[in-house]
């Protein structure tokens, strides 16, 4: 018998730019025990089915039809009092931002032991305090003891959702929502909450929708698959069978493009573009970067990995002068950049140009494309009447269309964002780009295509890259070099294919170990 | 990571964020009615001259203290001997009754607004042009600059709005105001204008000051930087657009409030000077007269409510329009009487 | 005036503890309850209660309140023939509030203390007496023209020239005596001992104070003061809408007579109260000044069509109806008041509009631009308001300028400065003697930035007749009053000044007071030693 | 804490030195307004303006005459000019009512203000919280001495349900100062509650709108629960230091012209009345209070908002 029923569930949410049908006839049933993973790219109405089966969408003025039963109990014609009966003790939802998903203002354990008490009202606040405890111990929270009084911004991202999971669990609901649950992890403390959430169901016969864009975890975790593409199922089946040979050509595609790219054959490098050395910063005593020495060769990619605070955004900002270092130089064509004068500045800096890790703060949202772009070739002193059909020219360069010029950044999709980033990048003419995880915002398809145009653009005008990347499999597939980053160290540097399958550093072997295959997928190292 | 998060949709292509909140402000219609009242009562106020000529028969600061006026055959006189001043007689003289002085007070009612309107409008213009300017160099610049211009607005601040503006009025009543550009001479009505624009500079700049200083942290200027561009180019190229809808919600409110202060201070005696009247001067002299004239009182305060009312709704509806999702609601709606609580640091 | 004195009843025991207590609504609080600095008549109607001096006014209402009679001297001074030396006797036995004897020498003291603190009338005992000014300049360490003889009483005050008005001077609560051992600084809060019914006490400044019996008061009994039969609480009601319905609805009982009752409240007075109101005249003047001096109003015709164009029924109108219209600076109650009719008119009828226009063409002075000085109090401002529709409506172009009453006196005292055209005034007398009044036009009080002749009036006529005049001592004033008379015509015919009229005052009650027997003083306002209850 | 304390109380030290050289030097140049001649009497002579002058030192340089004055308001000596009386005695008689009206206004407006504003926010859109938007609007449009003046007319003049203003000590009469005390409240507390109900309804809305209350949802908490715990908990932060700035402006004189309309004698009305004598030294210190009021409750908010909002530490 199964625990979840869903029969043709539509949703619709009337906006200002008319109707807008998230959820479009959607068709399922999850057993007890069973991970039933939801993917499909990002506004196909995932978010929305978890929603909706929690009754949270009803006040946000959603049109809802169809039918959703969870063991008898009717999810969609249910009042608002037997929802809240229903919501954590018989079903629980993880959402995707652990930080903003929990109150900032109360202590954790208090937030635990609120979800307890209000369906168990005779649990006396100790006892649900205690139980908060045990909870926070069994998701893998370390010292959940003197945790439970923490607030959440005391925690580190991995530990806040590992709250919001413990919290889920704490009525032992028999059906759990994950929303992304391990979007915002990086992948060891993934590899954790993963291996957890398989524990759980073996011990309690969970029933898991689990929603993601990632099929890495599809695979380490599912049983079954759901497609979903513009609010319609386009494909479900076993996990092994669905990864293996995807039917519907949406699925296909997806899985091509996460396939990991082969390695670059190695390319003969130039001479050094842009060379740090010793380079340090320090945030009030914190050691963010701890002596890095690098070295750009010119034409090629330099990928550089760590995980999460491993330094990666400051050793950018330091090479492109957005932030003095305490302790080092850095030098571009054997220039120093470090202590040029702001005016010695300017020629390099149009030499030199980065794209940024979020496509959409890094465009004025007040202006219009065709202004983001002209403001580099303005300062190139390109003749004003000439800047249109230069830009126009950009946006064909990184794929996209003049008619995009008249745009404004918030009516573009992410991947077409990023492509504008590069374009302004490109209308400086420069000669070596660096790149703050270009494409980790992306979903999968999108990131392939904009990696394509990375090394495209590589091969047309000799572009240099160093792309800074948390993602292994990104780095992998575009650099002809990687440096591999912890704690504000490199640890070590090395051919792409000879680190990929010779780690030298143990991080980087427990790095590699860490990392979600699909199956099929043979382990490169270890 | 920011995957698109549910709620955010993307709009019809091709529309600036300012056609998109024309659109909604235009949806709004209560908004438009109280914008559309507002108007009304300014068109009525601009139209002074000619109520004065063809319908009332006098001016402003004509005197008719003794004289004697026929309503409905009866001739009554426009003050008593006790100096209590004709009630609203409805008529086409006198309509709203007379003043002490036999001045036609819907006559007064108009011309006062239209100084209590120009004094609102000319201050609004100085504190969004100081605070602009301070607002976004003490943000942008920070450091010393902003170490200074801060305590500049910290003690402007510190100062309690009301004794600043009637220790500056009372200050420059005579002499006037001589700031080498312009010179502000006794009786203009830009001195209490120039002082309630000062006085409200830090409700405003403070706000831009906190917006530009996260503003500063954006990617987006970062990218500007990294082209090289000047400090001035990417004030104006990058940062200024991003304030404008801040700058837009603050106008009807500093509209609203400097319409509100300039009668405070005219009710303290240190606002518009004589024989100009004003709102806030009718408003005054009302007072004094009541209880024998209530008219004197509400003539003015209603017509002062209306106007402001009519600003604050539609100032209300234009900040909903401009930035749905709220950012600005955060900024406090202030009136003269307060103070706003400064943006926190770190928050 | 409408009753006479009802005081002297001397078997009276005066106030103590167990006496009834009225309550006194005040407006305005005094500046200063310490006698050395108090100027204002808020303070003086307090503390000619407390601080008898040598000679005093009689507690009596219109005229004869005008009367000096002797205070702590046994009788009047004899007056040497070239009028310079004023000879006084002390009364025995007399005892300051505090129980201190009183002495002879306390008089030199109390003068020289309202000197050094600098009491805002010192002009008059500086300019007078005989090394006062050598005193005030800190050149001796008393005043060489006062003499005291402790044991005998007798004292003698010798003058630089005669003054007329000298024991008006006297009569001031300034120069009432306090104890040689009061301090040299001032006290408003713990005002110093002093001679008379009353003694001033519990000040809350600007809130509050109480006029106490002095328990001293008994057995001294000097007749001609009452003893009084009622503490007094004053409190400070800035409202006066508030306290004039206080009184009305009695629960209050004195209104102070600095106060308007707001016109709008009077007809409700009139009908509820009649008999416990009453328009009071006080001796002050109101007018506007013409500066004689300056374009327009150095024409003689243009300053004519000035005093022929006011409304001054509109004017009293302004005031709440509390305004006697009237064209003579010396007001009714002064000594010296003409009693023909004005040079332009009636001054209670319709102007002459035509007249003026005509008198403004004539002059070559139409098209003028004037500025009218007036200050935001009421009605003050409501008067410059409709002056300047007047001398717009004749023919000049009038614009209102309105300062602070602060800074109002300072601003168009400074002829430097803005040496003003016109604009209006008022004068209410220090005491019964016209030269107070003539001061106004005095061409010695013209100065570059204290000057109080605004119309900057510069004619020999009025400097000889004052001349000849102002040497005449108060007691013998009767005997000039024609020729008195004769001047203000001529100041009238001059247009020097253009009068509004004479100011009224309301005296109102609660009904818990004997309203007949409350005397009003011509100098000093409401007689709180003749409060009576019913 | 200590070091913030510490950075506060030199910034106040700033802020304070500039004002008090601000007020003293407006009072300087205005025309007219020379102390003097108004000590000096209405008939005074040049000379007896000198005197006065020299006696008070006014002819000493402006440096002097401002050290020597901010010396005595230091230690508490410094006397008015129009009466020479001690001003720090004077404002603490005047603090009583000031305090009243305040502390009362506070807890009116605070209170209905909070009512209204949850009360038009969990209406949001309908027909309840349109007509709390109007009638909100209104009180912020509204000047509160216009306000006053009605109030005095219709509740003290016609209906003669209140008294016409003056005060009454609470400790003489509590009834008495109850009475005194409610129009006063009431003509500042409505556009403070119309202020005060917008914000909360904002912020009620996008705190409703936060993820975390959607987690709270999901954890089936009661709606209520969800409201009061969730929502106001944390919507009520920032009207906390709104009130605490507020508060302190009030307290300082902000109240001036509800003083002076109803008579109540505070310190506001006090700094009114100097200004109107062109008394330096009562608005020096009035000045010199409001902007230590403002400072320190500032800080104060500040404090608050760190412990209520435990995301915020003390910065700067
Ligand atoms: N409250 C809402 N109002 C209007 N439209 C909404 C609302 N919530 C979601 N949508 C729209 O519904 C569609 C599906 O959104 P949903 O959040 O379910 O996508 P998703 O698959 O979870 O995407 P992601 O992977 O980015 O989280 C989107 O087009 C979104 O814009
Ligand atoms: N402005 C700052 N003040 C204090 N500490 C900082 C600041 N910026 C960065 N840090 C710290 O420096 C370290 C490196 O940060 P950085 O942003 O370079 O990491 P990253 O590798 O880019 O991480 P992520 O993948 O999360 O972007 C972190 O510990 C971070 O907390
Ligand atoms: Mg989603
Ligand atoms: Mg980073």
């Amino acid at each position: 018998m199964s625990l979840l029923d869903v029969a043709d569930l539509r949703v619709s949410f009337a906006t200002e730019a008319g109707d807008v049908r998230a959820v479009d006839g959607v068709s399922f049933s999850v057993a007890r025990g069973e991970v039933v993973a939801l993917v499909g790219e990002s506004g196909s109405g995932k978010s929305t089915v978890g929603l909706t089966l929690m009754g949270l969408t009803r006040r946000l003025g959603a049109r809802i039809t169809g039918s959703a039963a969870l063991e008898g109990n009717d999810l969609l014609g249910a009042s608002e009092r037997e929802l809240q009966r229903l919501r954590g003790r018989l079903m629980a939802m993880v959402f995707q931002d652990p930080m903003s998903s929990l109150n900032p203002v109360q202590k954790v354990g208090w937030q635990i032991s609120e979800q307890i008490r209000a369906h168990e009202p005779r649990v006396s606040g100790a006892q649900a305090l205690e139980r908060a405890v045990e909870l926070m111990d069994r998701a893998g929270i370390p010292q959940a003891r003197s945790r439970v009084r923490a607030y959440p911004h005391e925690l580190s991202g991995g530990m806040r959702q590992r709250v919001m999971l413990a919290m889920a669990l704490s009525c032992e609901p028999g059906l759990l929502i994950a929303d992304e649950p391990t979007t915002a992890l990086d992948v060891t403390t993934q590899a954790q909450i993963l291996a957890q959430l398989r524990e759980l169901r073996e011990r309690t016969e969970l029933g898991m929708l689990f929603i993601t864009h990632d099929l890495g975890v599809v695979a380490d975790i599912a049983d079954r698959i759901l497609v979903m593409r513009a609010g319609q199922l386009v494909e479900q089946g076993e996990a092994d069978a669905v990864l293996r040979a995807p039917r519907d050509p949406y699925t296909q595609n997806m899985l091509a493009a996460y396939a990991p790219r082969p390695a670059r054959s190695p390319r003969t490098p130039g001479g050094p573009l842009l060379e740090t050395h010793e380079l340090s910063v320090a945030f009030r005593g914190i050691k963010a970067l701890d002596g890095v020495s690098l070295t750009l060769n010119e034409g090629e990619t330099l990928g550089v990995v760590g995980e999460s605070g491993a330094g990666k955004t400051t050793l950018i900002r330091c090479l492109i002068r957005l932030m003095d270092p305490t302790g080092g130089t850095v030098r571009f064509r054997g220039q120093d950049v470090t202590h040029a004068k702001r005016r010695e500045l300017r020629p390099m800096r149009r030499e030199l140009q980065m794209v940024f890790q979020d496509a959409s703060a890094s465009l004025n949202p007040r202006r219009r494309v065709e202004w983001i772009l002209a403001s580099g070739l303005r300062l190139r002193e390109v003749p004003r009447a000439q800047w249109r059909a230069r830009a126009a020219d950009l946006l064909e360069r990184v794929g996209l269309r003049p008619e995009h010029l008249e745009r404004f950044p918030h009516e573009l999709s992410g991947g077409e964002r990023q492509r504008v980033g590069i374009a302004r990048a490109l209308s400086c003419d420069p000669r070596a780009l660096v790149l703050d995880e270009p494409v980790s915002s992306l979903d999968a398809t999108v990131r392939a295509r904009v990696l394509e145009l990375l090394a495209r653009l590589q091969e047309e005008s000799g572009l240099s890259y160093l792309l800074v990347s948390h993602d292994l499999m990104i780095v992998r597939g575009v650099s002809d070099r990687v440096a591999v980053m912890r704690r504000g160290r490199v640890l070590e540097t090395g051919p792409t294919e000879q680190l990929f399958s010779a780690p030298q550093h143990e991080y980087t072997q427990a790095l590699l170990a860490a990392c979600p295959k699909l199956p099929g997928q043979v382990r490169s190292a270890v | 990571m920011t995957a698109p998060r549910p709620g955010t949709k993307s709009p019809p292509a091709g529309r600036g964020p300012w056609l998109l909140a024309w659109r909604r402000l235009a949806r709004s219609r209560t908004a438009l009615a109280f914008g559309g009242l507002f108007l009304g009562v300014a068109v009525l106020c601009l139209l002074a001259p000619v109520y004065a000529h063809r319908v009332a028969h006098t001016g402003p600061n004509e005197n008719h203290i003794t004289e004697t006026i026929k309503i409905g055959g009866k001739n009554e006189e426009v003050t008593s001997p006790t100096g209590v001043p004709i009630g609203p007689t409805w008529h086409s003289r006198f309509f709203l009754g007379a003043d002490a002085n036999g001045r036609d007070v819907a006559v007064r009612l108009l011309y006062g607004g239209r100084n209590s309107l120009e004094i609102g409008a000319v201050a609004t213009l100085i504190t969004m042009l100081l605070a602009v300017l301070i607002g976004t160099f003490a943000g942008y610049f920070g450091g010393l600059t902003d170490g200074l211009l801060s305590r500049l607005l910290d003690v402007i601040w510190a100062f309690p709005p009301v004794l600043l503006g009637v220790a500056l009025g009372v200050a420059l009543a005579v002499g006037g105001l001589d700031l080498g550009v312009v010179k502000l001479t006794s009786g203009s009505l830009l001195l209490p204008a120039f002082i309630i624009g000062v006085v409200f500079v830090p409700y405003v700049a403070r706000p831009l000051r906190g917006q530009v200083l996260s503003l500063r942290g954006r990617e987006f200027i970062d990218a500007a930087r990294v082209q090289g561009r000047g400090h001035l180019r990417i004030l104006a190229g990058e940062l200024l657009p991003n304030l404008t809808s801040t700058i837009v919600v603050f106008v009807p409110l500093m509209l609203a409030n400097a319409i509100l202060l300039e009668a405070g201070l005219s009710y303290l005696g240190a606002g518009v000077q004589d024989p100009n009247p004003s709102w806030g001067t009718m408003l005054a002299e009302g007072i004094r007269l009541t209880p024998g004239a209530i008219h004197l009182v509400l003539a003015p305060g209603l017509m002062l409510v209306i106007a402001v009312l009519g600003v604050n709704v539609f100032g209300d509806g234009l900040r909903d329009a401009l930035d749905p999702r709220a950012v600005h609601r955060a900024i406090v709606m202030r009136s003269p009487r307060g103070t706003q609580p400064p943006a926190l640091e770190g928050s | 005036g409408s009753s006479t004195s009802s005081s002297t009843n001397a078997s009276n025991t005066g106030v103590n503890a167990s006496s009834p207590s009225v309550t006194v609504l005040m407006g305005t609080a005094p500046d200063s309850l310490d006698p050395a600095l108090g100027m204002s008549t808020q303070s003086y109607e307090a503390t000619w209660l407390a601080y008898t001096g040598l000679v005093t006014y009689a507690h009596a209402s219109g005229s004869a309140g005008a009367q000096l009679i002797p205070g702590l001297a046994t009788a009047l001074p004899t007056i040497s023939a070239d009028g310079k030396t004023y000879t006084f006797t002390l009364r025995k036995g007399l005892l300051y509030s505090n129980g201190q004897p009183v002495k002879a020498s306390d008089f030199a003291y109390t003068l020289q203390r309202a000197i050094k603190l600098g009491w805002g009338n010192k002009q008059f005992l500086t300019g007078h007496i005989a090394g006062a000014e050598a005193f005030d300049k800190g050149k001796a360490h008393s005043i060489s023209g006062i003499t005291a003889a402790d044991s005998s009483g007798v004292i003698t005050v010798k003058l630089t020239a005669p003054f007329g008005p000298f024991l008006n001077v006297l009569a001031f609560p300034a120069a009432g005596l306090v104890p040689a051992s009061t301090p040299l600084k001032p006290l408003p809060s713990e005002p110093p001992a002093g001679v008379g019914p009353y003694t001033i006490a519990h000040v809350v400044p600007n809130q509050s104070f109480e006029m106490a019996g002095n328990p001293h008061w008994a057995s001294e009994a000097i007749s001609g003061i009452p003893s009084g039969q009622a503490k007094v609480q004053i409190k400070i009601v800035t409202n006066n809408q508030s306290a004039a319905e206080q009184v009305l609805g009695n629960t209050a009982d004195v209104f102070d007579w600095n106060d308007t009752v707001p016109g709008t409240l009077l007809a409700q007075v009139h009908a509820r109260a009649s008999a416990r109101y009453a328009q009071e005249p006080t001796v002050s003047t109101e007018f506007f000044f013409l500066n004689t001096q300056a374009k327009p109003f150095s024409s003689q015709l243009a300053r004519e069509a000035v005093n022929y164009a006011l409304d001054r029924r509109a004017l009293a109108r302004l005031d709440g109806g509390q305004l006697t219209p009237a064209c003579y600076l010396l007001p009714i109650g002064m000594p010296g008041h003409p009693a023909g009719p004005c040079p332009y008119g009636d001054p209670s009828a319709a102007p002459n509009t035509a007249k003026a226009k005509e008198l403004i063409t004539q002059s070559g002075m139409a098209g003028t631009a004037v500025d009218v000085w007036s200050e935001p109090h009421p009605p003050h401002k409501e008067y410059a308001d409709y002056y300047a529709s007047v001398l717009s409506a004749i023919g000049l172009k009038a614009t209102v300028k309105i300062v602070a009453t602060a800074q109002y006196p300072g601003t168009i005292g400074n002829l430097k400065g803005v040496n003003p055209q016109t604009g209006w005034i008022a004068f209410s007398q220090d005491f019964p003697n016209p030269v107070d009044f003539y001061q106004l036009l005095d061409a010695e009080s013209i100065a570059p930035s204290e000057n109080h002749n605004l119309s900057q009036v510069k004619d020999p006529h009025i400097q000889s007749e004052l001349a000849a005049l102002a040497p005449v001592p108060s007691s013998q004033l009767d005997s000039v009053v024609p020729k008195w008379q004769a001047l203000d015509e001529y100041t009238a015919q001059k247009a020097y000044i253009a009068v509004l009229g004479y100011d009224d005052v309301p005296k109102f009650t609660s009904e818990h007071i004997n309203f007949g027997a409350l005397v009003f003083h011509p100098v000093y306002g409401n007689d709180w030693s003749t409060l009576q209850l019913k | 804490m200590v070091a913030f304390l510490a950075r506060r109380l030199a910034g106040m030290a700033a802020v304070l030195l500039a004002i008090s050289l601000l007020t003293f030097l407006i009072f300087q140049v205005i025309p007219g307004g020379d102390p003097a001649k108004r000590m000096a009497g209405r008939l005074a002579t040049h000379q007896q303006v000198q005197d006065v002058r020299h006696a008070w030192g006014f002819d000493q340089p402006l440096y002097d005459q401002y050290l020597t004055t901010m010396g005595k308001v230091l230690n508490g000596t410094v006397v008015s000019y129009s009466q020479q009386i001690n001003v720090e005695d004077e404002i603490v008689r005047s603090l009583p009512p000031t305090l009243s009206l305040a502390l009362g206004a506070g807890v009116i407006w605070l209170l209905f203000g909070v009512i209204f504003g949850v009360l038009s926010a969990i209406t949001s859109g309908r027909l309840l919280d349109r007509s709390l938007t109007v009638v909100a609007l209104i009180g912020v449009s509204t000047p509160a001495f216009f306000l006053g003046a009605l109030l005095l007319y219709y509740l003290g003049y016609r209906l003669k349900l209140l008294p016409l203003g003056g005060y009454v000590p609470l400790t003489s009469d509590p009834w008495g100062w109850f009475t005194h005390m409610l129009m006063p409240w009431l003509a500042l507390s409505v556009a403070f509650i119309g202020v005060y109900a917008r914000v909360l309804r904002a912020s009620v809305l996008d705190t409703m709108g936060e993820d975390y209350v959607r987690t709270a949802r999901a954890k089936g908490l009661s709606e209520r629960r969800v409201l009061v715990r969730h929502v106001l908990r944390n919507s009520l932060i920032p009207i906390v230091s709104l009130w605490g700035l507020d508060f302190a402006a009030v307290v300082g004189g902000g109240a001036i012209v509800i003083e002076s309309v109803f008579d109540l004698h505070g310190v506001g009305q006090y700094a009114a009345e100097s200004i109107a004598r062109l008394d330096v030294p009562p608005v020096l210190v009035v000045t010199l209070l409001v902007a230590c009021a403002v400072v320190v409750l500032g800080t104060v908010v500040d404090i608050l908002y760190a412990a209520l909002d435990p995301r915020i530490r003390l910065a700067r």
